[in-house]
């Protein structure tokens, strides 16, 4: 499947996670967080009002004392190559780079109607219930490439933005060769790899050919640009079961 | 012509018609647009020149080396330089902002109190031993007879060597060491993991066996027993197979097997520290552990917190101080441990503010000498206690990383790894204060592997009073957390990927049983006392036991495998 | 004095209760509505985190409210329709009720979706930047051109009121805007279609939603069409439950019976396409639309509360049921039988939107997800009850001061000399 | 919406989509400002007179929308098409061609016990007007009408100088709760005011040319149109809640029906019998 898919993928960065390397850290959330100037959580938020543009879920195989077996994806916007929540929008506060095929959200421009949150079936967007505060201090180590929203608008993963255009500043190429978004960067296991899944040599190329790679939700034909990879059959079965398992995840 | 109320509204009609003309509406309608861009109470973020900077985490003794991305002076992220970094390094920039940071307090205040109290029966609890400054510690506690107290970790293991591992409950793969060193050498070593729940090691681990929590120690005197009869069978013939083997963790039976098994001086051996003035090491008191020390015999007690690794639940530090008005001074950055309890609770600065050297790793058998240099100036009126030990002996502790530096360079082995260009220089070829440039620059000193037995250190016997009892959970306890910055919200509330440090998760059964709901505030009760704490129901919590998180107060009460109770708040 | 004010603002010949009890009635209301504000205050200046919406669950009571109302309000659009464009003259009697529900619903629905934008100072960006391919640009665009047409068909009522008419200037204003009246029903019928329409399809295009997706015509999901069905169907019914209300609540007859029997009838012809519609679109939907995207429809209904019976409520309890009676003669005959219908009738719809908005974003949709509830927050329930207390107080206000019934005057002289006399069962023009 | 805003393009979809809505929003507002162009024309040339009568005409009941001749028997079923204008109606015109010229004589003046002078033309708003010698008209309540208002509470006259047109109001009168404006049978200018219990409320200068009474009742016309409207009354009595109809038999009306009515709604009575809904 992954031949035909990956050329359907449509502009050029993607990435793999092999799910066997990831051990659950967390790095990458904490790292994408810091990178793109998300808040810490409101006292009030909860797993399902905070704002985790990468979010690692927990799932086990659904055995018991000695058979259970769990593992961990790592939750992020698709960059699906037929994005459902791009044209639901009602405002074009979202739209896909030609260039790097990047689902791109302009939360400056976002009227908060949360009509792409519901049609993200990967439930990766997240909306600024609060407005966004800092603990005294901190907001001085805010990243100056990226601007803090308000309160009230959706927000994303867009792979760093801000990184991808201080490499396109740079425009020196391997400066742009170098990009990386802050959470495949962090991860100490190295189970995430981003890259141009056009370019046959890249890494995240190889990987999306990987027999044991699949994608989440293949069935609904958005085309996610995210590969996800692991050896563990029933964490395939698991990942991408024909009806959503009844076991709650942990993430 | 008198105006009529026609006129005044043609007139009107008239002025609305002529505005749409003029640029002022669009205007208008643009700026409601930008205002609601950066909404009053929004931080624009400070720009300015983008630099790098290196240094080494502090936070454990694996001691990360870190390139932090700085605007001017100001580090606005931290990224690994070797591999990445766990998310308590990524953010630890932010811990000087940290809300529960201590800001009140007066050295001089508890510098008279210890004048009053004299230094008689003065102790001196070190928690993250084997830095330059845990000499000067030591120095000084030898020049007024004090007691230098530190539970330092003996071993260090030969990752590169070891074919088999077996861990009772260490997080090898979280926490534990280098992430760059571990996951480097993860492919060539076969891990076992023994603990009751899958932890973020057991997840990655080849082989994870689960144990009742409090029950570790069947299998290690198991293996033991079937080791001293001489015809291993089960695990323990896994690890005489499949050596070099070695056994992490700290039930007792442990370094006996690893004897056995030998391990010492080839996977195991002492973790080896990069050279230190022969001056010191006769001026040092020795090093004594809290469970040695006699009970009430500490009457003036001085804690290195800032710079903790480690937490020693209070009780067990209490039973050591006198009857009658015991001097507790703490010397930390957070108003959230010992400061509860210390009669003086001095600021002090934290990691990325102040200049300071790792302990060695426990990863590695190769010496490193690496300094975590200051990032950011830290506020006025922090205090250092190493000075002010020194003030009280009359030790001057304030240049010794320097006279450090000069002994290793004088030694003159090893090499300088310097990350800012990625090269190796051998020290010889190098002037000493090119060397001590380049580590004040986020360089590291590494000297040859030695291979050393490490001292036959028994580990410390857990005090029976926590595990006895007759209470109806077990608890199974997290491994020591560094400080989390503000935003670790991300891992333990906006997502339940790890336990909180105030939090204690439930099988449905027992949460059940105890009345609490996911999400709820409950009272963790064990022999020790008791703790307020949030609830997560969380199947995958053996029943009968209680995952407990790792912050100070839930320490205090309740230790690994200690009883415990859950009744709801 | 108040009173003789308060008198002189009714229509001549109309009896209307004394001003202490007027006010008595709408004090209640009254108190609801400010409470609501207070409410809608909250999540203004605070924001949406008042709310028990979370990121799984976007949407929440508020939209199902919206979709709901504009659902019922359809009788607006629909009368006119009828009335002006097709000449169902005896439709004439409801049309002012219908036209004044139908402000109340879509002005309601409006408020409420201010509330509900995280950004309301942004509303107008959905102008200024419109996304040509979002079904919700296509509802912000229509629900607000046709909240103004409504606006300017209520004005002719309110001119027509017994004091202003005396202004001149309003007396030949209502009298020229009456007489274009019809364009304006012209134009809302066009809109109204539309948003109908969008707002099913609103959730039939939501592609990554399987529960909800469904394939349709041209650009537009099967839903588009079964919204626009279903609202025409029940707007009627709606116009027949609320006059029966306050037919019953003011001890008055206002509306002939060929009037409500002509309502009846289309609206159970039209309820009775709609059942089958739906019937035909949900079976092509469990055999072909969502297995082809790999989920097995059965799956969906695993969930309780959300069982299979939902569908049955939604589609013959109160769908096919209401229709037949509606259909029957005999039955809607007896007014208890076609209220009753109505009722049944509007409820099946509004558990539509229900399920379209709750129990879509309820399911599952990634393997690892989980089932989610949701309860909407006081200050959500509380801004719910304000659009239900601001079109109470509207009607009352409307019925006491304007001429909504223009049968009232003669029904009230036929009862006086006949009392007994029902006349005949529609009198048939078609 | 704006070619120059970011990410606007051109498309299908936009040229549909910005054309359907543009065209909406002309429509609405031509409408509205057609709507306020011709309301303005309409002031200007003050036609908000007849526009009201034409407004109140069409709003009363079907009953008393009939032509006069259904009256008199002459058509089964009419509806007058000229609001009670039948100086413009071709019908009326062409049956009165038929008609005998003089007829008074067979017409008793009494009717009901109440006078309806002979040489007197009759609207059917209850006033009477009366071709003086020295070509003036003067204007009076009709005999049911001022017993309905019995002894006015107050009567509203316009000042002499006023134009007066045919349906339009000729003077306001206040009974109890009931506010009714009496139309007036004739054009004309006010020349002088007499009041309601006088001879002639109103003497009225018509306008140049010759006195045109064909819309008004006479003769025998008025025997059956007062039939007619003693039902009417007894219906209105009896909707707004009167105890007892007491002009079951036709007998005479008392001299003052208000004050014989206390609990009936005596201003929706005068807005009926007054042709004011």
């Amino acid at each position: 499947m992954s031949t035909e898919t990956s050329k359907k993928a449509a502009g050029r960065y993607g990435m793999t996670i092999d799910i066997d390397r990831c051990n659950g850290c967390g790095s990458c959330m904490v790292a994408c967080a810091v990178e793109n100037n998300v808040p810490p959580a409101e006292s009030g938020a909860t797993d399902r009002t905070g704002i985790t543009w990468i979010r690692v879920f927990q799932i086990d195989n659904g055995g018991r004392g000695a058979e259970k077996r769990s593992a961990f994806i790592p939750m992020l916007c698709q960059h699906c190559g037929d994005a459902p929540c791009v044209s639901v929008c009602p405002q074009q506060a979202i739209d896909v780079n030609p260039v790097t095929g990047i689902v791109e959200q302009m939360p400056e421009r976002c009227l908060g109607c949360r009509y792409c949150m519901v049609a993200c079936p990967y439930h990766a967007r997240y909306f600024n219930w609060w407005d966004p505060a800092w603990p005294a201090g901190m907001e001085k180590t805010l990243n100056p490439d990226v601007a803090p929203r308000m309160r009230g608008v959706v927000e994303k993963c867009n792979f760093c933005h801000g990184r991808w255009h201080a490499a396109k500043q740079a425009g020196t190429s391997d400066s742009l060769s170098a990009y990386v978004p802050a959470c495949a960067e962090a991860c100490p296991t190295r189970a995430i790899r981003f890259g141009n899944l056009d370019a046959p040599a890249a890494d995240v190329a190889l990987g999306s050919q990987d027999p044991d790679s699949f994608r989440l939700l293949e069935s609904i034909d958005t085309d996610p640009k995210i590969y996800y990879r692991s050896k563990k059959k029933w964490v395939r079965e698991a990942a991408n079961a024909p009806r959503p398992g009844k076991e709650t995840p942990r993430g | 012509m008198k105006p009529s109320r026609r006129s005044l509204f043609q007139f009107a009609g008239g002025a609305v018609a002529g505005a749409l003309f003029t640029p002022a509406p669009w205007r208008l309608i643009t700026d409601t647009a930008l205002w609601s861009e950066n909404w009053p109470g929004i931080p624009r973020p400070r720009r300015g020149e983008i630099r790098a900077k290196f240094t080494h985490c502090a936070l454990c003794t694996a001691g990360c080396a870190v390139r932090a991305r700085c605007v001017g002076e100001q580090p606005v992220s931290l990224a690994g330089v070797s591999g990445g970094l766990c998310p308590f390094g990524l953010a630890a920039h932010h811990l000087p902002y940290h809300p529960a940071r201590l800001k009140q307090g007066s050295a001089s205040e508890a510098a008279a109190e210890v004048a009053r109290h004299g230094t008689q029966g003065i102790a001196l609890l070190d928690l993250n031993p084997g830095r330059t400054a845990s000499w000067a510690y030591r120095r000084t506690m030898q020049a007024i007879n004090g007691t230098y107290l530190a539970e330092p970790e003996p071993f260090a293991v030969d990752l590169r060597g070891v074919k088999t591992l077996l861990s009772f409950g260490v997080p090898v793969l979280d926490g534990w060491g280098n992430p760059a060193n571990v996951f480097a050498a993860r492919g060539s070593f076969h891990l076992i993991q023994v603990e009751p729940i899958e932890s973020s090691t057991g997840v990655l681990a080849d082989e994870w066996i689960p144990v009742a929590p409090g029950h570790e120690s069947v299998i290690s005197q198991a293996i033991l027993r079937s080791l001293q009869q001489g015809n291993p069978s089960g695990l323990a013939r896994q690890l005489v197979d499949n050596g070099p083997s070695a056994v992490l963790g700290d039930l007792p039976e442990i370094p006996e097997i690893n004897r056995l098994l030998g391990a010492y001086g080839k996977i195991v051996v002492a973790r080896p520290e990069a050279p230190v003035p022969e001056s010191w090491k006769k001026s040092a008191a020795s090093v004594t552990r809290l469970a040695d020390l006699p009970d009430n015999s500490v009457r003036v007690l001085l804690i290195d917190e800032a710079s903790a690794v480690d937490y020693i639940p209070w009780h067990r530090i209490a039973r050591k101080l006198v009857r009658e008005n015991p001097l507790v001074v703490t010397f930390t950055a957070t108003r959230g441990g010992y400061a509860r309890y210390a009669n003086h609770a001095i600021p002090a600065a934290v990691y990325p503010e102040i200049l300071d050297d790792i302990a060695p790793p426990n990863d590695r058998i190769a010496a490193s000498f690496r300094l975590s240099v200051p990032l950011v100036t830290p506020p006025a009126g922090m205090a250092n206690l190493a000075e002010f030990a020194g003030a009280l002996a009359g030790v001057q502790a304030s240049n010794s990383l320097r006279e450090r530096v000069g002994e290793i360079h004088r030694l003159g082995q090893g090499t300088l790894l310097t990350y800012a260009d990625g090269k190796e220089t051998p020290l010889r070829d190098l002037p000493g204060d090119d060397f001590w440039r380049a580590l004040n620059a986020g360089g590291e000193w590494v000297g040859e592997p030695s291979r050393t037995d490490p001292p036959s250190l028994q580990p410390a016997p857990v005090p029976s009073a926590e595990s006895t009892g007759d209470l109806p959970l077990v608890a199974i306890a997290q491994p020591h957390n560094p400080p989390g910055s503000p935003i670790m919200t991300k891992l333990y509330q906006e997502s339940n990927l790890r336990l909180a440090p105030n939090r204690i998760a439930l099988s449905p059964a027992d949460a059940r049983a105890a009345g609490v709901r996911n999400g709820g505030r409950a009272v963790l009760q064990t022999r020790l006392g008791k703790c307020g704490v949030e609830v997560t129901v969380d199947p995958a919590v053996p029943e009968g036991s209680v995952r407990v998180g790792a912050s100070p107060g839930i320490q205090d009460v309740c230790g690994p495998a200690a009883r415990a109770k859950v009744v709801s708040a | 004095m108040a009173s003789q004010i308060d008198r002189c603002f009714i229509t001549r010949g109309l009896q209307r209760c004394s001003t202490s009890r007027f006010l008595l009635w709408i004090a209640p209301w009254t108190a609801m509505l400010i409470f609501g504000l207070y409410c809608a205050g909250l999540c203004l200046l605070k924001g949406l985190n008042q709310t028990n919406m979370d990121n799984r669950y976007a949407f929440g009571l508020w939209i199902f409210l919206d979709l709901t109302v504009i659902a019922l309000g359809a009788g607006a659009f629909f009368t006119g329709f009828l009335l002006y464009i097709l000449k169902f003259k005896e439709l004439k009697a409801v049309i002012n009720s219908a036209v004044v529900i139908g402000l109340v619903c879509y002005s309601g629905a409006m408020g409420v979706l201010m509330v509900d934008v995280g950004q309301p100072l942004r509303a107008w960006f959905t102008f200024w930047y419109p996304n040509v391919h979002s079904m919700l640009t296509e509802v912000t665009f229509c629900i607000s051109c046709y909240l103004t047409v409504l606006a300017i068909e209520y004005l002719p009522i309110v001119l027509k009121n017994r004091k202003l008419r005396e202004v001149p200037g309003f007396l030949v204003f209502e009298f020229e805007l009456h007489k274009l009246i019809f364009v304006l029903a012209g134009v809302g019928t066009f809109l109204s279609f539309f948003h109908q329409g969008s707002l099913g399809g609103l959730y039939g295009v939501l592609r990554g939603r399987p529960f909800a997706f469904r394939e349709g015509i041209f650009v537009w999901p099967s839903t588009f069409f079964l919204f626009i069905l279903s609202a025409a169907a029940v707007g009627p019914s709606f116009i027949i439950l609320t006059t029966s209300l306050v037919e019953a609540i003011t001890k008055k007859r206002l509306v002939k019976q060929r009037a409500f029997d002509l309502l009846a009838r289309i609206s159970g012809l039209l309820l009775s396409v709609y059942v089958l519609a739906k019937a035909l679109d949900t079976l092509i939907w469990i055999n072909r639309t969502s297995p082809g995207r790999g989920f097995l429809a059965s799956q969906y209904y695993d969930w309780k509360p959300f069982g299979t019976w939902i569908l049955f409520t939604e589609i013959v309890l109160c769908g096919l049921v209401p229709a037949l009676i509606l259909l029957a003669p005999r039955l809607r005959a007896h007014r208890v039988w076609m209220v009753s219908a109505a009722a049944l009738a509007c409820s099946g719809v509004a558990l539509n939107r229900f399920v379209q908005t709750v129990q879509t974003l309820a399911l599952p949709t990634l393997s690892f997800d989980k089932f989610l509830s949701y309860t909407p927050s006081w200050q959500e329930t509380g801004t719910f009850l304000a659009v239900t207390a601001y079109g109470v107080l509207v009607y009352s206000f409307s019925f006491r001061y304007f001429q909504i019934f223009p049968e009232e005057r003669e029904l009230k002289a036929a009862q006086v000399i006949e009392p007994e006399v029902e006349e005949p069962v529609s009198a048939g023009r078609y | 919406m704006f070619p120059w805003n970011y990410g606007f393009h051109w498309g299908a979809g936009s040229y549909i989509f910005l054309g359907a809505f543009y065209t909406v929003l002309v429509v609405v507002v031509t409408t509205l400002i057609g709507a306020l162009l011709r309301a303005r024309r309409d002031l200007r040339g003050n036609a908000s007179e007849s526009i009201r009568w034409h407004n109140d005409f069409h709003d009363l009941p079907a009953a008393d929308r009939v032509c006069r001749h259904v009256l008199t028997g002459e058509f089964k079923q009419r509806e007058c098409p000229h609001a009670f204008d039948c100086r413009q109606c071709q019908t009326h015109a062409q049956l009165t061609e038929h008609r005998p010229a003089a007829y008074s004589d067979a017409v008793e003046a009494d009717i009901f016990g109440m006078s309806f002078p002979v040489d007197r033309f009759y609207h059917r708003g209850h006033t009477w007007a009366h071709p003086e010698t020295d070509g003036t008209v003067t204007i009076g309540l009709d005999d049911l009408g001022a017993r309905l208002l019995g002894a006015p509470d107050e009567v509203i006259l316009p000042e002499p100088g006023t134009q007066l047109r045919a349906n339009g109001p000729a003077f306001r009168v206040r009974r109890r709760e009931a506010d009714v404006r009496i139309l007036s049978p004739v054009d004309g200018e006010v020349v002088e005011r007499g009041d309601i219990t006088h001879a002639y409320v109103l003497r009225v200068k018509p306008l140049p040319g010759q006195v045109d009474m064909r819309h008004l009742l006479s003769g025998a016309e008025v025997k059956p149109w007062l039939v007619r409207e003693m039902e009417r009354l007894q219906l209105a009595l009896t909707m707004e809640g009167a105890s007892s109809p007491s002009l079951a038999d036709g007998g005479v009306p008392v001299r003052d029906i208000a004050s014989a009515y206390p609990q009936t709604d005596w201003d929706a009575v005068c807005g009926e019998m007054f042709l004011e809904p």
